[in-house]
C-alpha cells in the first residue's frame, strides 16, 4: 500500500464550473477550427483546453508554439488568451528553443504534425529532446501529410495503403517515441487522439513535468487517412490500441490521499509534487526502464502494435533554462541596468586592447 | 656553413631617400607554424612606437601546414589599408618562397631563412639570409618547439633592420604571454638572440626605417569580430545562437567569453543572458526568431553558406514582423567559396533574403568602431522596426587586426520599440497587432506573458488581418504589403546615414561601403595627386539608402561604385532604387578574395574615365 | 415554401443586346464539397461546344468548408484570361454570399441557393433562386453525398439558363466518372433534374449566352502542372527528388504517375526512372544534385519556402558546375505568405539564388505549351551548361486548367551536353574539368564510373584550378568567376528567345513574362480601342536577357514592365542589365494573389502615362 | 565446428604486390593530405586505401561523397582515379541518394564527420539509413568541429573537457550507431582509427555488404581534443577500447576453407557469399540481436566505455535501388529510346487531355 499526500493548501474554486484560477473551459478555448469535420487533431484540441484548464493554467502565461501542418494550425484553436506562433515548417522545436530560454516563465506547449517532426523537422526536434528545453511537445501523428493532400509521411507504418488503395508503403516508420528516448528525453508518451481521457491525463503530466514532454498522438487524417489498410485510421486506432496501463494524474496542488495497491499501481512522484499513477492492465509494464522501453517500441513497430501510455519516465534530468543557470526573470524583460555593463566595463576592455 | 649577408646592389633608385615610418612587411609561414604571435609581436611593437598600423592575415582554410602570409602595413599619416607593393619580405616558406620572391617590386628587402637561399635568383633586391635553425638550437632545447621559436628570431632580426624598439617588442612579448611566463621567457630570449645576431652579421639598410611618433597615442588594436561581440554585450543582447563557420565563429566565441565574464548577477552568479551553439544555421535563426518573439535582444552570427540556409526564416521574420539580427561575416562566395578570403559578395542576397517580396536593413560598417556601434544599433533597430537587421561584415574587417580610437559608451538608453504592456492596454484596452497606428508602418505588439487578456495574439507568416487573424483577403494582403513597404521607408532615414565628403566643381563621384573604406580614401588620394582627378566621396553604411544618396549621384554626373563582389551587388541596388540615375553610375569592382587596395581602384577608374573625364 | 424566380427589372442598359459567347461565370462554394467536378463538368460542355475557354480555381488553403470560387470564362474571340467583371454568379455559399452578390456589376445574373435567398438586396442584377436542397432529395437518398450532388444540378440550371447544350453535359459527366458508373448516373440525374426543373421554372434569359461554334477543335484542356511534369517525361527525366509544397506537389505526383505507367522497361518491367519522397527540400535538391553528377537528368519541383531552403545547394550547383533542375510553382509569399494564391514573387531571388556572386538561368513559360516545351528545355539547359536551372512557373498557370493546342513531340534528340566517355579520353587523354575549352565558358566533364584512368575528377565548391584541384589562388579564383560569367553570357543566346510584337511607330513598350500574358494581350487591345494606345509587346521568356530585349527597350521611349509582384523585381534586373535604359522602365505591378487582369494592367498605364502620352 | 565455402574461382594476381585485378596500392592513393600531422582523419584514409585495395574494387567504379569538415576533405587523399564530390556541410547523405540511385554501379563511400552527420546533417543521415541506401558511411567522430577550431559536436561525451580545461561538455551525446539501428540499418559498427586492423577488416566487410553500412570511427582531433579530459583523445581511446569480439572477413572470392570453433567463433554468412567472423573476446556478443545493441550502446553512453567491433549486422534488407526495381544499366547513361516515350504515347496522353 501506497499512500500519497499531496499540497494540502489547496485553491479550491466557488464557482463551480470554475477550476481553481476561477476561470471557466471558455477562456481556454480559441478561434473556431477549420480542420475538416471528424479530424482527430480537433479531438486533441479538446483534450488541451481542458487538461490546461483543469491543470489551472494562467492562459497569459502560455506560448503556443507550431510549425506548418493541419496539425500545427491547431494552436490557433485553443487559448486564445495565449500568445501563438505559427512559424515555418519544421523548425518550431527550434523556435521554441529559443522562446523559452526569452522567457523562462513561460508554459510552453508546441504542436507539430509527423510530417513537420519526422521529417524536415527531424533534426531539431531531436536536438530539442537532447537539450531537454521545457516544452510539452506534441506530435499529431496521423501518417501522413494532411495540408498537402495526403502524402505519406516518415511515420507511415510498413505495409500501410495509401487512399486509393495502390500504393503500399514500404518503408520502417520512424518511431518518434523510440527517437525521443534515445535523445534521453524523460517523458515519453503514446497515444490515441480518440483516447480523450488519456490523452487528458497525459497532458496533465506533462504539464506537471519541467523538460521535453514528448508525446505521440496516433491522430487521424478522416480525409486522406482514415480508409480500410490505413494503420492511422479511427478504425484501427480504435481497434488496436492496447494502453500498457491504466493512468491517473493528481497535481501538486489537490489536497487528497488515494491508496493504492502497489501490487497493481506503480506511483510516480514527480519533482514538483504531482504524482502519476499506472495501474496495471493487461501488461506488466515499468515506465522507467529505457531498454525495456526500447524493446516495446521496437516489437510494436515490427508487429505493428499500438500500445498507449506513458513509454518512459525519468525526471531526474535539469531542464535547459537551469543548466543554463539564467537569472529568476525573464531574459525577455530585464532592465537595461542588468544587460548592459557599465561605463567603466567597457573602459577596463577597452584598456586590454591598448 | 657561412652565415653572410647577401647584398644585392640596388639597381633603382640611383638616389635613395630612406621612407621613414611607411612600410609594407609581409612574412610568409606556414599555418600552424605559430608564426601568428610573433607577426602580432611585431605589429604591437610597432604600435606602441605610436606608428599608425594594421595587418592583413592571409591564410588558408585548413589548420596547418599551409601557406600563410601575414602583412603589416604602418604608415605615420594613417594609410593603412591593403597594399600589395610590399617593402620588406621576410620568407620562411619553402612552398611558396620562389613565388614570394618573384612578387615583389625591384629594392624590395628580403629576410630569408638560409635553407631557402636557393629561391633567390633575383639580383635586384636587398636579401639577409639568416641561419634561422641554427639559431634556434641556442635558446631552445625543446626540438617540437623549435619551429615556433624560429619565427621569433625574425622579430629581432626585423626589428634590428626597421628600427623597432627591442623595448617595445619585449613589452608586446610579456603581454602576448601575459599567462606563460616560461613562453614569455623563451620569446624574448629568441627576439634578444635574433637582434643581436643581426647586430652582429647585418649590415644596416636605409631603404625603410621606422621611428617613435605618436600618432596611435589611447587607440586599440582590435579585430572585428571582437569589436561587433562587444557592440552586442552593450547593445543589451540576451540571447545568442549559433552555428561555427569561418570566419564568423570568433564573433559568438568572444561574445560568449564577454557575457561569461560580466553578465553574470553580481548576486547569484546567474546568468542575464542564454547562449546556444545550435545544430544548424536554420536552427540559430529560427531560435533567434523564438527568442525574439518572446522579447529576448536576440541575435546570430554566420557567413555565406549560413545566411542561404536562414533565407526561408528570413522572411519570417519580415512578413510576421519578429525582431531579429543576423551578423554576416562575407566570405569569398558563391558556394562553399574561399573560407578564409574576404568578399562583399552577400549584399544583395541578404538585401532581399528569402523567396517572394521582401527587403531587409542591412548595416555595413566601414570601421572598427562602426563594428562595436552597428552591432548595437542593428538590435535597436531590430526591436524598434521590428524585423530582421543584417550586419554586414567581411572577414578583412572581422578578423584581421585593425587600429581604433576606443569605443564610446552608448550615448542612448536602449530602446525596446513599440511594445505594449499590460498596464498600456489599460482596463479594456483593444489592440490591433498589425495596424499601422503612427503612420509609419511600425505597428506594436506586445510580448508573451503579458498578463492581460487582450495581449495574446497569433503570430503567423500567413495572410493577416490587422488584428492578426488569417486571411486570404485580396485587399488585406495588398495593404498588409503595403504597409510592410512603407515601414521599409521609415526606415530610410532611421539607418545611419551616409558619410559624404563633397568636393566642390568635381564631376566624379564616388560611392563605397563596408571594408572598402580605408583604400577608396587612399585612392582618392592618389586619383587627385597622379590624375589630378578629385572625386567627391560617399560611404553608404546601411540599406535602404535615403535621399542623400539620391542627391549625392543626382550631384555628380559620373559616379563609381566600389565593391568587393564581381556582380555589381550594391550598384544593381542603386540603379534600381534610382532608375532616372541609373546612366550615370559606373562599377568599380574587385573579387579575388584579397582585401581591395587603392591602386586597384585608382586604375579601374582611370581606365573608365572618358578621354574627356580625366588628364592623362 | 414557393418555389418561384426572382426577375428584378434590369435598370440598364435599356436597349439590353444578348452577348454570345462571352462569359464570365463564377460559382461560390465552400471546399471539399465536391464543387470542383460540378464546375469542372461546366467547363468541359462549353469547351466541347466548340469556345474558347478557361477557369480559375481560387481556394483556400485548408482541405474542408472554407469558401471557394471558381470562375469560368468562355470567350469566342480567345479573351479568357483573368477577368473580374462577372456575368453569372452562382452563389452556394451562405459565409459569402453578402459579398459575392455586392462584387457583382449591375445587370449580373444570380443564380442563387433558395436557402440564401435573404442576401439578395440589391435591384439591379437579375436572380434565379433554385430551391437545390429539395430538388436534391429527388435524386439523391444518400443524405451524405446530398451536399455534393447539390452541385451538380447547378451544372443543369446553369446550361438551361446559358444555352450549354445538355449532350455535352452528359459528355462530360461521363467521362468525369469515366471509372465510377453508378456515381455518373447519379450525377447525370442530377444535371438533367436541374436543367429540367430550369426549363418549367425560370424565364429564358438574354443578357449572355453560349452557343455552339469551332474554335476549339483538336485542343486541349490540361493544367500547367501536368504540363509541366508531361515535358519532363518526354525530356527524358530519370531522377526525381520532391518534398511536397502547395502549389507544386501535383507536378511531381503527375510526373510519378506518368513515370509508373510509360517508363517501365517493356521486357522486365523495371523502372527507368527514380523517384524520391524527400524528407524536405534541402535533401530533395541535394539528391538532385548528386543525381545530376552522377549523370542523370535529374529535376525537382517546389514553391517559394522550398526555394529559400534550396539557396545553399543551388551556389554548389553553380560554382561546381553540376546539372539540376528546380521548378518553382511559385506562390504568395513572403513567408508562407498566401499559399493558394498565385504570385511572380520569386524571380529577382531565383535569378540570384544563393549567397555569393551567382546567377541562374530562368525558364519563365507564358503559357501551358511552354510549360511542356520548357519543362524538357530546362533538363537540355541544364545539362548542356552544367549548372542549375530554374523553371519559373506560378500557382495560375500550374493549378488551373487552361485551353491549349496539344503538344508537339520533340523535334530534336536529347543533348546530354559536353560529356566526355572513355573513349573520348582515348588513350592518354589529359581532361581539365574547368578549362574553358570551346571559348564559351563551359567546361567538359566526364561521369563517374567512367572506365578510364584519367576520367576521375574531385567536384567541390571550394576554389578550384582549370584541373579541379584546390586552389585559393587569387588570380585563379578571379578568372573561374569570370568564365562562370563568359558561360552565363553563352546562354544569353540559347535560352529561348523573347517572344516580340512591334508596332510601327508607338512610343509605348510593354515587357511581361509568364501568365501575365492573356492579360496583357487583352490590356493592349483594351489600350488601344479605349485609350488609343497602341503598344509593342515583349513577352520575356527566358534570363539571362539578350540583346533583342535591349533593342526592344531602345527601341521605345516608355516600355511597361508589368508583373505580379511588389518589388518590381523583373524591372530591377533590367534596369541594372541595361543602366543606360533605365529611365525609361515603368512598372506596372500586381500582388493581391489573384491573377492579373487586363483592366488592372489598362488602368495603371493610363495612370503612369503623361498628358503628352495618351489620349484621354 | 563450422566450415566456410567461399567462391571456388579466385583471380590470382601475377604481381605479387597488385591485387586480384592486377592493380597496385599506388593506383588506390590520392592527393597528399593537407591535415594536421597524426590527425586521425589520415589513419581511416589509409586504411580505406588498403580496403578497397585488398577487396580489389575498380577505382573507377567509385564514388567518393563528403559533406565539409576535416574529414570530408578526405575523400580527396584516397583513390584519386575514383569520381568524388566534396558538397556542402550536411548534406552529403541525401547527395550520396541521389548519385547512387543515378548510377547503380557505382560503389559509393562517403566521409562525414561528427558534425557534418550529428548535428547539421542529422535529418539526413538517418532518412538516408531509413532508406537503406548502398554507401558506406564512414564517421571520423572526434567529438568535436575540427576545421573550424575544435568546438564541441553534438558526439562530445558528457563530461568531456574541452582544450584549455575550462568547459565542460554538460550535453547528452548523439550516439550514431544507436540512432543507425533505430532506423534499421543492417550494418552497424564502431571502431577507432588507430586500430587499423579492425578498421580495415570492417571496410572490407562493408563493401561487400549491399545498403547503408555505417562504420563510426573514433578519430582524434590531435589539435584540438586531443588533450587530458578529453573521451576523444589518441590515449583515451587506446587506453578503453574495448573489442567485442576479433573481426576477420573472407571476401567471396577467395578460394579458402577455414575451419572456427563454434563455441568461440559466430559466423555471418552475406548475401554475395562473403564471411565474417566474431571471434570471442572478453564479451559474449551477439550482432545480432538489435536490442542488445542497443542496450549495449546505452550502457557504453552512460559508463563511458568505448565498444568497438560490429554492433549490428542484418544482411535482410534490400537496398534502395533494389526497393525501387531499377534496371539494370545505369540511370545516368540510358540512351534517348529508353528515356523517351515515343511520339504514339504523347498522342494518346493529348488525346486524354481532349
Ligand atoms: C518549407 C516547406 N515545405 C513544404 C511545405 C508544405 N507543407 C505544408 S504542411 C506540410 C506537411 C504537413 O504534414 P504534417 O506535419 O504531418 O501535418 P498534418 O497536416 O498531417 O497535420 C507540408 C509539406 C511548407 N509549408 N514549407
Ligand atoms: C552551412 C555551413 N555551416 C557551417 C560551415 C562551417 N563548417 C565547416 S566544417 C564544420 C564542422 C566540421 O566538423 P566535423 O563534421 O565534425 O568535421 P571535422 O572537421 O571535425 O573532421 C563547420 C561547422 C559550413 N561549411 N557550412
Ligand atoms: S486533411 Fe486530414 S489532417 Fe487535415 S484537417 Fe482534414 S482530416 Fe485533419
Ligand atoms: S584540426 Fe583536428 S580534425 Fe582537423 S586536420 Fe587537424 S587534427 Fe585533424
Ligand atoms: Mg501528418
Ligand atoms: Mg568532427
Amino acid at each position: 500500500m501506497t499512500t500519497v499526500m499531496t499540497d494540502p493548501l489547496p485553491t479550491a474554486p466557488r464557482d463551480p464550473k470554475a477550476n481553481r484560477l476561477g476561470l471557466v473551459l471558455k477562456e481556454y478555448q480559441g478561434a473556431e477550427s477549420t480542420l475538416c469535420a471528424g479530424c482527430g487533431h480537433d479531438a486533441i484540441t479538446s483534450s488541451i483546453v481542458k487538461a490546461f484548464f483543469e491543470m489551472g493554467v494562467e492562459p497569459y502565461r502560455v506560448a503556443k508554439l507550431s510549425g506548418i501542418g493541419c496539425s500545427s494550425k491547431t494552436t490557433n484553436y485553443f487559448m486564445g488568451q495565449a500568445h501563438g506562433i505559427n512559424s515555418v515548417h519544421g523548425r518550431m522545436a527550434a523556435v521554441a528553443t529559443g522562446a523559452s530560454l526569452a522567457n523562462r516563465v513561460l508554459v510552453s506547449i508546441g504542436i507539430s504534425g509527423d510530417g513537420d517532426t519526422a521529417s524536415i523537422g527531424l533534426s531539431h526536434f531531436l536536438h530539442m529532446v537532447r537539450r531537454n528545453v521545457p516544452i510539452i511537445y506534441v506530435i499529431e501523428n496521423n501518417g501522413c501529410y494532411g495540408l498537402t493532400k495526403g502524402q505519406f509521411s516518415a511515420t507511415a507504418d510498413r505495409g500501410s495503403v495509401k487512399k486509393g488503395g495502390l500504393v503500399v508503403n514500404q518503408s520502417l516508420p520512424i518511431d518518434c517515441c523510440a527517437l525521443a528516448i534515445q535523445m534521453g528525453c524523460g517523458f515519453v508518451a503514446r497515444t490515441f487522439s480518440g483516447d480523450t481521457k488519456q490523452v487528458r491525463t497525459l497532458l496533465k503530466a506533462a504539464i506537471a513535468y519541467r523538460g521535453t514532454a514528448v508525446l505521440d498522438i496516433v491522430s487521424p487524417c478522416v480525409t486522406f487517412n482514415n480508409h480500410e489498410g490505413s494503420t492511422k485510421s479511427v478504425a484501427y486506432a480504435r481497434e488496436n490500441e492496447d494502453p500498457l496501463h491504466e493512468i491517473g494524474f493528481v497535481p501538486h496542488y489537490e489536497q487528497i490521499t488515494v491508496e493504492y495497491d502497489s501490487g497493481t499501481t506503480k506511483v510516480v512522484e514527480m519533482p514538483d509534487g504531482s504524482t502519476i499513477t499506472l495501474s496495471k492492465l493487461d501488461h506488466d509494464y515499468d515506465s522507467h526502464d529505457r531498454i525495456r522501453a526500447l524493446a516495446l517500441l521496437d516489437k510494436a513497430r515490427e508487429e505493428l502494435l499500438f500500445y498507449t501510455g506513458l513509454i518512459y519516465y525519468n525526471g531526474a534530468m535539469a531542464p535547459l533554462d537551469q543548466q543554463m543557470n539564467l537569472v529568476d526573470e525573464p531574459l525577455a524583460t530585464l532592465p537595461e541596468s542588468r544587460v548592459r555593463p557599465s561605463r567603466e566595463t567597457l573602459a577596463e576592455i577597452m584598456e586590454s586592447f591598448q | 656553413m657561412n652565415v653572410a649577408t647577401h647584398r644585392v646592389p640596388h639597381p633603382t633608385p640611383a638616389v635613395s631617400t630612406t621612407k621613414i615610418n611607411d612600410l609594407v612587411l609581409k612574412i610568409a609561414t606556414a599555418n600552424g607554424s605559430g608564426s601568428q604571435s610573433a607577426n602580432l609581436i611585431l605589429m604591437r611593437a610597432i604600435f606602441h612606437m605610436g606608428i599608425p598600423v594594421s595587418s592583413k592575415n592571409l591564410f588558408p582554410s585548413n589548420i596547418q601546414g599551409l601557406p600563410t602570409w601575414f602583412t603589416i602595413r604602418a604608415n605615420e599619416d594613417g594609410w593603412i589599408g591593403q597594399k600589395t607593393n610590399v617593402d620588406v619580405l621576410i620568407a620562411m616558406n619553402a612552398e611558396t618562397a620562389a613565388q614570394d620572391l618573384a612578387d615583389l617590386h625591384p629594392g624590395a628587402i628580403v629576410i630569408i631563412n638560409e635553407a631557402l637561399k636557393r629561391f633567390v635568383v633575383r639580383t635586384d633586391l636587398t636579401v639577409f639570409t639568416v641561419p634561422f635553425s641554427k639559431l634556434v638550437e641556442q635558446v631552445c632545447e625543446d626540438t617540437r618547439l623549435r619551429k615556433m621559436v624560429a619565427n621569433i628570431i625574425y622579430v629581432g632580426v626585423a626589428a634590428f633592420l626597421l628600427y623597432i624598439e627591442m623595448d617595445e617588442v619585449r613589452n608586446a612579448i610579456t603581454t602576448q604571454f601575459a599567462r606563460k611566463p616560461k613562453a614569455a621567457k623563451l620569446n624574448g630570449d629568441a627576439a634578444a638572440l635574433g637582434y643581436s645576431w643581426a647586430k652582429e652579421h647585418l649590415e644596416e639598410q636605409s631603404v625603410c626605417r621606422l621611428r617613435r611618433t605618436n600618432k596611435t597615442k589611447g587607440n586599440i588594436i582590435i579585430e572585428g569580430n571582437e569589436a561587433t561581440a562587444l557592440g552586442a554585450l552593450f547593445g543589451g543582447v540576451t540571447f545568442v545562437s549559433w552555428y561555427p563557420i569561418t570566419p564568423s565563429s570568433s564573433f559568438a566565441e568572444t561574445l560568449s567569453y564577454y557575457l561569461e565574464k560580466y553578465r553574470r548577477d553580481p548576486d547569484t552568479g546567474k546568468a542575464t543572458y542564454a547562449v546556444v551553439q545550435a545544430e544548424d544555421e536554420l536552427a540559430a535563426i529560427a531560435m533567434v526568431v523564438g527568442a525574439g518573439w518572446a522579447g529576448a535582444r536576440a541575435i546570430t552570427g554566420t557567413s555565406g553558406p549560413g545566411v542561404s540556409l536562414m533565407a526561408e526564416l528570413a522572411g519570417f521574420s519580415y512578413f510576421a514582423e519578429v525582431p531579429a539580427v543576423i551578423v554576416d561575416v562575407q566570405r569569398m562566395g558563391p558556394s562553399t567559396g574561399l573560407p578564409t578570403r574576404t568578399s562583399q559578395g552577400d549584399i544583395a542576397k541578404a538585401y532581399q533574403l528569402s523567396h517572394g517580396d521582401c527587403k531587409h536593413i542591412l548595416l555595413i560598417p566601414g570601421n572598427i568602431r562602426e563594428c562595436f556601434e552597428f552591432a548595437g544599433e542593428a538590435l535597436e533597430l531590430a526591436e524598434s522596426f521590428q524585423t530582421l537587421v543584417l550586419l554586414m561584415t567581411d572577414l578583412d574587417l572581422a578578423m584581421n587586426k585593425w587600429l581604433s580610437e576606443p569605443f564610446d559608451f552608448p550615448n542612448k538608453l536602449l530602446a525596446r520599440g513599440k511594445v505594449l504592456t499590460a498596464e498600456d492596454l489599460g482596463q479594456d484596452g483593444s489592440f490591433a497587432r498589425y495596424r499601422d497606428v503612427d503612420g509609419d508602418g511600425i505597428p506594436y505588439r506586445t510580448l508573451p506573458a503579458t498578463n492581460h487578456p487582450n495581449a495574446g495574439y497569433f503570430t503567423r507568416g500567413t495572410g493577416h488581418t490587422e488584428s492578426a487573424g488569417y486571411t486570404e483577403d485580396p485587399v488585406q494582403w495588398h495593404n498588409n504589403l503595403d504597409r510592410l513597404a512603407k515601414k521599409f521607408d521609415t526606415a530610410r532615414d532611421r539607418v545611419p546615414r551616409p558619410v559624404i565628403e563633397l568636393v566642390p566643381r568635381t564631376k566624379t563621384g564616388i560611392i563605397a561601403y563596408g571594408s572598402s573604406d580605408l583604400a577608396v580614401r587612399e585612392a582618392r588620394r592618389l586619383l587627385e595627386t597622379r590624375h589630378e582627378l578629385a572625386s567627391s566621396y560617399l560611404r553608404l553604411r546601411a540599406l535602404p539608402v535615403n535621399h542623400e544618396v539620391h542627391d549625392f549621384i543626382a550631384g555628380h554626373p559620373v559616379v563609381y561604385v566600389v565593391e568587393q563582389n564581381r556582380d555589381a551587388q550594391m550598384a544593381s541596388i542603386l540603379r534600381s532604387e534610382y532608375p532616372e540615375l541609373a546612366p550615370r553610375i559606373r562599377s568599380v569592382l574587385h573579387y579575388n578574395g584579397l582585401p581591395i587596395d587603392a591602386e586597384t581602384i585608382v586604375s579601374q577608374i582611370v581606365d573608365r574615365q572618358t578621354s574627356k573625364e580625366i588628364k592623362p
